[in-house]
C-alpha cells in the first residue's frame, strides 16, 4: 500500500476510507462493472467472456466467468451486446474495437493472454496508435485493452510473455501495470476514462493477491509512479509484479540493516521521470527491476533515464536485473530462475552499497 | 441462398433515379478523375510531398456505392483513396492541400495522400497497410448496432482484389456475419495488385463466390457501369438498412494509370486490355446513356464539366498557397493527454 | 468441382485395408485414448508441470490421416496435440516425460504439453497460439514443392474450428491453392472454442463449403468414425501426393474432456450431446465394425489393449523417474550461435 | 569505411583488394544472387518480386525488380520457384518461409516496407524465434527477413518505421542494420548462412548511396561493430542511417576542434558491448544516435549498458539523440525534424564537453 505518495495524490487517502481487503480479481470484475454501469458506450469484447451459449436458448451461459475470471457476472446484468463474445479472431476484434472507438463507443477488449497481442500487432501500432496523429487530430480512440503477462504458472513459451516494453515503445499508445488491487482499481477506472487506447498489462500472478481496495470509486493518474516503502542506501524500481518482488527484497533486505526504497512505477506509457529522478538524486543508487526479457525493455529505458538526468547524483552503476535473453521455458524450476526473484534483486544490491 | 454472377443493368434503374441524384453521379466522377489527373500533374512537379496512388478509371465504384450514404454512414480507404473521399463528400481543396502537405490540409499536412480522413462527412480515413482499415468499418457496424441505428449509420470496407489475400479480411467478413452488423465489403477488383495479377494471387477467379461460406450474399458487378454499381449497391445497403447483415460487393474495375505516381503500367500489362476498359470508360459509359434517354442533355454534362474544372483549378490554387504547419505539429496530437511534459528527447 | 457433404463409409473399406494397418489403427486409436487418460490422471496429482488439453474422443481423426503418412511426411499441430504427436509415431515415453518437465522428455521440458515436437519424426511441434501452425505446414509443402519431393512428403495441418476465426488459415488456404501445394488442411470441428460453441463463432455449419472459393475441394467427414477419415484421408493424401494441390478436410468430431484440465465443460454442454458421441465412440465402432467382418476377434483387441496398458505405465514411470534439466537449459538453445556471452543480466 | 577495426575483423582488409564503389542497393542485389548460386537451398520470396505475370506465357515479367529494385534480374535466372512471387499476405508468408526453414530450406523474405512486420508479427515472435528454444534445440530456424526503413521520402505513418528495437528486444531473433554497400554486403551474406533467424533492417536513405564494396564475397560477424572515425572526445554511437548522420557530425565537430569517436553499431542483436566499452572507457562521454522512438529502444539499451558497465569511466551523462515520441508525420518540414540530424547530435555533443 501506498506509504508516501508525490505531490499528485495516487487516488483517496488511506486514513478512515471505507474499503475491504479483496483479490486483484475481484477489483477489476467490480470495476469494469462499476465502469459500465457509468457510462453505457462503454462495452466488452473478448473470447469467451460470456462463456459459451444455450444450444436452444441461444442464451449466454457465463460457463467460465470469462478468462481468469474478469468478466464474471457481467454478461446476465449488461447482456450479450454489451459484453460481446468473440471468436478467435484478435486482430479482426481489436480491429473492430477501434473502429468502435473512432465511431464514439468506447470499447475494453479482453486480449486473454498477453501473449496474443502479436495476432492483433498491426491493428494495434498502424491504427489504434496512429489514427489521431495521422489524421491531424481530428479523431481519437479511447479504447481499453487488457490481458494477462507473466511466467511462473507452468503456461511455457506461448503463454507467459511480458513484453510490455514493445507496447511502451509504440507513439500513440498508453502502457499501465498495476501491481496490486488497490492500483488495478484505479488504473483500470483511469483506462476507461481515458481518451487515448491503453493497455492495462494484469501478471498472472498478481490475479488472486489480496490487498485493501476504497469502496468509492476512484481514478489514479496515468504516468505515476508511487512510493511503497522509503529508505536511504538504494532504490529499487519495479513494475506489475517486481513491484511486489521489490517489496519483499526490501524487507529482506532491511533486516540486514540496508535501507532500500521502493517506486512502484504502476505507468509504463506515459511514465513518471519525476519519482525516478526524486529517489535516484536521494539514494545515490538505482537497482531496476523488470520480468520482460532485458533488451530495449523498460529497465533500459529507465536506467538510460537516470544515466542522462541524475548522472551528477549516482554513485554507482545502475543495475538492472531482468529475465533472461530467453523464451520461457516450461520445467518449473527453469521457469522459476527465467523471473528476477528476490535472491537475485539482494544479491544485486548488495554488490552496489 | 442462389448466388447472382455478373450483374447486368437493369433498364428500368436509370429512369427510377432521381434527376439531382443523376447528375451528382457525373459530376463527382468527373471531379474524381479530374482530380487525380491534376493531382498527378502536381505530384510530378514536385508539390505533393509523398507517394501519390491516383484511382482515375475507378470512379463508377465509390460514386455508386456513396450515392446511397449520408455523413452519418461511415466508409473505410485504402492507399487509393481520393475516389473515396470525393465521394463521400469531402472538399478537394482540403484533399490537395493535405497532399502538398499544407496546414490547411484535411489532416493539418501531417497525413498525406494516403491517410486522407474527414470524421465530418463519415470518412474512417485512407489506410496505408493494404486490409487494414476492413476491420474499422466492421467497428463503424458494431457501433451502428450497438446504438440501433443501423437504419441510418452503416459501415463500408472498400479493398483491392490484392486486400483479399489478407487474413484481416476473413476475420472481418466472420465478425460482421456472425452480428448480423450493417456492413458491405466493396471489393475493388482492378486485376492488380502492384504488377501482380490477381489471377496469379488470388485462389478464385469469382472472389464474390467466398462470401457464400461467410452466410452472406455475394455479387460480381460490373464495376465500370456507375448504374450496375449503383444498383447493385442499392440492394447491399438496403439490406444492411433492415438489418439483415452485412453482403460482399465485388467491383470489377481498372485502373487507368500505373500503382503509384511513378508506375508505368505498361511494364506489366497489355495495351489491349487497357484499351477494353477504356472503350467501357464509366463518363463515357453514363453520357450515353444518358444522352440516348435524354435524362439529361449534353449541354448539361458540358456545364457540369465545366464547373468541376473551376473548383479544380481553384483546390490547387487554394493547395499552394496555404501555409506549411507550424513546427510544433511534431509534437501535437499523439495522445490527447499525456502527462510527459517531452515527447522527444531532443 | 461438385463438392460432397458428410462422407458416408463405404462398406468396401474396410475390407481394402492390410490387417496390419488395421491393427495399427486400433493400436494408436486406443493409445491416444489411455495417454489421455492417465496423463490428466497426472496433471491432478500434480506431476504436469502446466496446462494440458486431453483429445480423448478425438482419436479417430489423428489416427485416420496419419495411417496414409511416414516420417518424411510433415504434420503441424494445435494445444490439444497429444493426439497427433502418438498418431505420427511419437514416443509416448518422451511425451509424457516431456509433460512432467523432465530432462529426457521430447524438449527436455522446455516445451510442455503444448510445444510437444519430434522433427526426426515429421511432427513439427504443437502449437499454443491457435492457428499459427498452420502456415508451418504450408512451409512444409513448400520445401516439398522445391525439391520436387510431393509424393514422399506432404505437409498436413490440423486445427480446430476455432481456429477457422484466424486470419492466418485464410491467407495458408490460399498460398497452398495458388502455389498447388502438397498440403493437407484437417480442421477438426468439436463443436467448441473453449466453452465458445461453433454455431456462435462460426458463420457458417458447413465450414468445409468454405474451400470452394480458395480453389480446392473441401469435404465434411465424419470424424468419429475412423474408416471414414481413412477414406477421406487416403483421396486428399493421394491428391496432393500426385500434385493436384491442397484439399481441405473438415472432420466432425468431439472432446470428451473440457477444454484444458480443470475445465469442466457441463457448464457449457448438454448431457445428450455428449452422449450422442460417446455412444459414436471411435473405438466402439471400430470393434464393431471389425469384429461383425470377423477381420480381427475380440480376443486379439483384448490383447492390443492390455500390451497398450503397459506401454502407459512404462510411460509414466519412465517419465516420474526422469532427471529434471539442468539449471544451464534456462540459456541454452536459444540461438545455433550468438556472439554475446551472456543471454541474461544476472 | 572502416578506419581501425576491432580484434575481430570485418571481413577482407581494404588496402589493394579488388572493387568497386557501387550503390548499398546493388550491393545487395549482388549478394543476393550470389548467395544464391552459392547455396542451392536459398530462395526468395515477397509482394512482387518477380514484377508480374504475362497474361498468356505465365512468366514473370520483373517489371519492378522487385520492391526497392532489390531483387531485379533475379527471376530471370533463378526461375520462379526460387523467386517465388506472394500475394498480400504478410503472416502467411512468414510462417510458410519458417515452416520451410523447419524442413530444411533457407528462405530469403523480403518484407518490403519495414511497417508490414507488424501484420507477421506473430509468425516471428511465436514461431521464428522461439521454434528453437521451446522444442529442446531440436531444430533451427535458417531464415533471412529484409525491409525498407526510416522517414525522410515522404512515406507518411505507415511507410516509415524504424522500430527495430522492438525486433531485437525478442529472445531468439537477430536484427542487423548495414549503413553502407560494404556493410551491406557483408551482413547480408552472414543473415543468409547464419542457421538462426536474422531480419536485415535497410534504411531507404541508404539505398542510393555510394561506397566501395569488395568484388569477393566476405561475411561481416553478427554481433560485431566497428569503428568509423577516431577520436578521443566524445563517443557518437550510431547504428544503419545514424552513422552516416554521426560520421558528418563528427566531420563538422572536428572543424570546431572537438574530436568525436564513431561507433557504427551494424548490428543490434546480437549487439557489440566490447565495442561500446571500449570507446566509452577511452572517451569518457557517449552520445547515442538512434532514428527509432526513444522509449524502451536500443538507445535506452546502450546508455543502460554503459551506465552499468562503464559507469567509472564516465565525465558526462549519458546522451540520446533519437526521433521523438510521435509517429512519422507527412509534410517534409516535420518529417525532416522528426529525425535526428546533424545538427542535434553536434548540439548534444557540446553540451557535454
Ligand atoms: C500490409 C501491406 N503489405 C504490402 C503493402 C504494399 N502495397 C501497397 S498497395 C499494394 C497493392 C494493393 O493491391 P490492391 O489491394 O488490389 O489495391 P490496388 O492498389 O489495386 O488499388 C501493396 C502490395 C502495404 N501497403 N501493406
Ligand atoms: C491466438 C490465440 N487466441 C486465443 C487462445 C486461447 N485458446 C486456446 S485454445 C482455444 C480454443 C481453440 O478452439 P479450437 O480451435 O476449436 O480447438 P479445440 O480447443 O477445440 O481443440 C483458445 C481460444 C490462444 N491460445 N491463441
Ligand atoms: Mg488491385
Ligand atoms: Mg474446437
Amino acid at each position: 500500500m501506498t506509504v508516501d505518495s508525490k505531490s499528485n495524490p495516487l487516488g483517496p487517502g488511506y486514513e478512515g476510507v471505507p474499503g475491504n481487503k479483496i483479490r486483484y480479481r475481484d477489483a477489476f470484475n467490480s470495476t469494469l462493472r462499476y465502469e459500465m454501469q457509468r457510462d453505457t458506450d462503454v462495452f466488452l469484447m473478448g473470447e469467451d467472456i460470456s462463456g459459451g451459449f444455450d444450444k436452444e436458448t441461444k442464451e449466454p451461459l457465463d460457463a467460465w466467468g470469462g478468462p481468469f475470471a474478469a468478466t464474471k457476472g457481467l454478461v446476465q446484468d449488461f447482456g450479450p451486446e454489451r459484453v460481446r463474445d468473440a471468436p478467435i479472431s484478435e486482430a479482426g476484434f481489436v480491429g473492430a474495437a477501434v473502429g468502435a472507438a473512432l465511431t464514439g463507443l468506447r470499447p475494453v477488449v479482453d486480449v486473454m493472454y498477453f501473449d496474443f497481442v502479436t495476432v492483433a500487432y498491426d491493428q494495434l501500432l498502424s491504427n489504434a496508435a496512429k489514427s489521431r496523429y495521422m489524421f491531424g487530430g481530428q479523431t481519437k480512440v479511447p479504447l481499453t485493452l487488457f490481458a494477462r503477462s507473466g511466467a511462473g504458472t507452468g503456461h511455457a513459451a506461448q503463454h507467459s510473455e511480458s513484453f510490455y516494453s514493445m507496447l511502451a515503445h509504440i507513439p500513440g499508445l498508453k502502457v499501465v501495470v498495476p501491481s496490486d488491487p488497490y492500483s488495478c482499481k484505479g488504473l483500470l477506472a483511469a483506462s476507461i476514462r481515458d481518451d487515448d487506447p491503453v493497455f492495462v498489462v494484469n501478471d498472472k500472478k498478481l490475479i488472486n493477491l489480496e490487498g485493501f481496495v476504497p469502496d468509492e470509486s476512484f481514478t489514479i493518474d496515468i504516468g505515476k509512479g508511487r512510493y511503497l516503502s522509503r529508505g536511504s542506501d538504494v532504490s529499487l524500481i519495479g513494475m506489475s509484479y517486481t513491484s511486489v518482488v521489490c517489496q519483499e527484497a526490501a524487507k529482506r533486505l532491511s533486516e540486514e540493516g540496508i535501507s532500500a526504497e521502493v517506486v512502484d512505477m504502476l505507468s509504463l506509457s506515459p511514465f513518471d521521470e519525476e519519482i525516478i529522478l526524486e529517489t535516484v538524486m536521494k539514494t545515490n543508487r538505482a537497482v531496476i527491476v523488470d520480468e520482460d526479457t532485458p533488451r530495449a525493455s523498460m529497465a533500459s529505458e529507465f536506467a538510460a533515464i537516470i544515466a542522462d538526468r541524475a548522472f551528477d547524483y549516482l554513485d554507482a552503476p545502475v543495475k538492472r536485473v531482468t529475465s533472461p535473453h530467453t523464451p520461457v521455458p516450461y520445467n518449473r524450476d527453469l521457469e522459476m530462475s527465467f523471473m528476477p526473484g528476490v535472491d537475485d534483486v539482494i544479491a544485486t544490491v548488495k554488490s552496489l552499497v | 441462398m442462389p448466388r447472382k454472377k455478373q450483374k447486368n443493368i437493369i433498364n428500368n434503374t436509370v429512369e427510377e433515379i432521381n434527376p439531382a441524384k443523376l447528375e451528382w453521379l457525373y459530376t463527382t466522377m468527373y471531379k474524381i478523375r479530374r482530380f487525380e489527373e491534376t493531382m498527378l500533374e502536381q505530384t510530378f512537379k514536385g508539390n505533393a510531398m509523398g507517394v501519390t496512388h491516383p484511382s482515375d478509371g475507378q470512379e463508377a465504384v465509390p460514386v455508386g456505392i456513396c450515392a446511397h450514404l449520408t455523413d452519418k454512414d461511415w466508409i473505410g480507404s485504402t492507399h487509393r483513396g481520393h475516389g473515396h473521399c470525393i465521394a463521400k463528400g469531402l472538399e478537394i481543396n482540403r484533399m490537395m492541400a493535405e497532399i502538398m502537405g499544407r496546414a490547411t490540409g484535411q489532416c493539418h499536412g501531417k497525413g498525406g495522400s494516403m491517410h486522407i480522413a474527414d470524421f465530418s462527412k463519415g470518412m474512417l480515413g485512407a489506410n496505408a497497410i493494404v486490409g487494414a482499415s476492413i476491420p474499422l468499418a466492421v467497428g463503424a457496424g458494431l457501433t451502428s448496432k450497438y446504438r440501433g441505428t443501423e437504419k441510418e449509420s452503416i459501415g463500408v470496407a472498400f479493398f483491392g482484389d490484392g486486400a483479399t489475400s489478407q487474413g484481416i479480411l476473413h476475420e472481418s467478413m466472420n465478425l460482421a456475419s456472425i452480428w448480423k452488423l450493417p456492413v458491405i465489403f466493396a471489393c475493388e477488383n482492378n486485376g492488380y495488385a502492384e504488377a501482380t495479377p490477381s489471377w496469379y494471387a488470388v485462389s478464385t477467379d469469382d472472389i464474390a463466390s467466398r462470401a457464400e461460406g461467410y452466410g452472406m450474399p455475394g455479387l460480381q458487378v460490373d464495376g465500370m457501369d456507375v448504374f450496375a454499381v449503383y444498383e447493385a449497391a442499392g440492394e447491399a445497403i438496403n439490406r444492411a438498412r433492415s438489418g439483415e447483415g452485412p453482403m460482399f460487393l465485388e467491383l470489377k474495375t481498372y485502373r487507368y494509370h500505373g500503382h503509384f505516381h511513378a508506375d508505368d503500367p505498361k511494364k506489366y500489362r497489355k495495351q489491349e486490355e487497357e484499351d477494353y476498359y477504356k472503350n467501357r470508360d464509366c463518363l463515357k459509359l453514363f453520357e450515353k446513356r444518358v444522352t440516348k434517354n435524354g435524362l439529361i442533355k449534353g449541354e448539361r454534362l458540358k456545364e457540369i464539366r465545366k464547373m468541376i474544372e473551376e473548383e479544380i483549378v481553384e483546390a490547387i490554387e487554394f493547395a499552394l498557397t496555404s501555409p506549411m504547419p507550424d513546427e510544433k505539429e511534431l509534437y501535437k496530437d499523439v495522445y490527447v493527454n499525456y502527462s510527459n511534459s517531452v515527447l522527444g528527447l531532443r
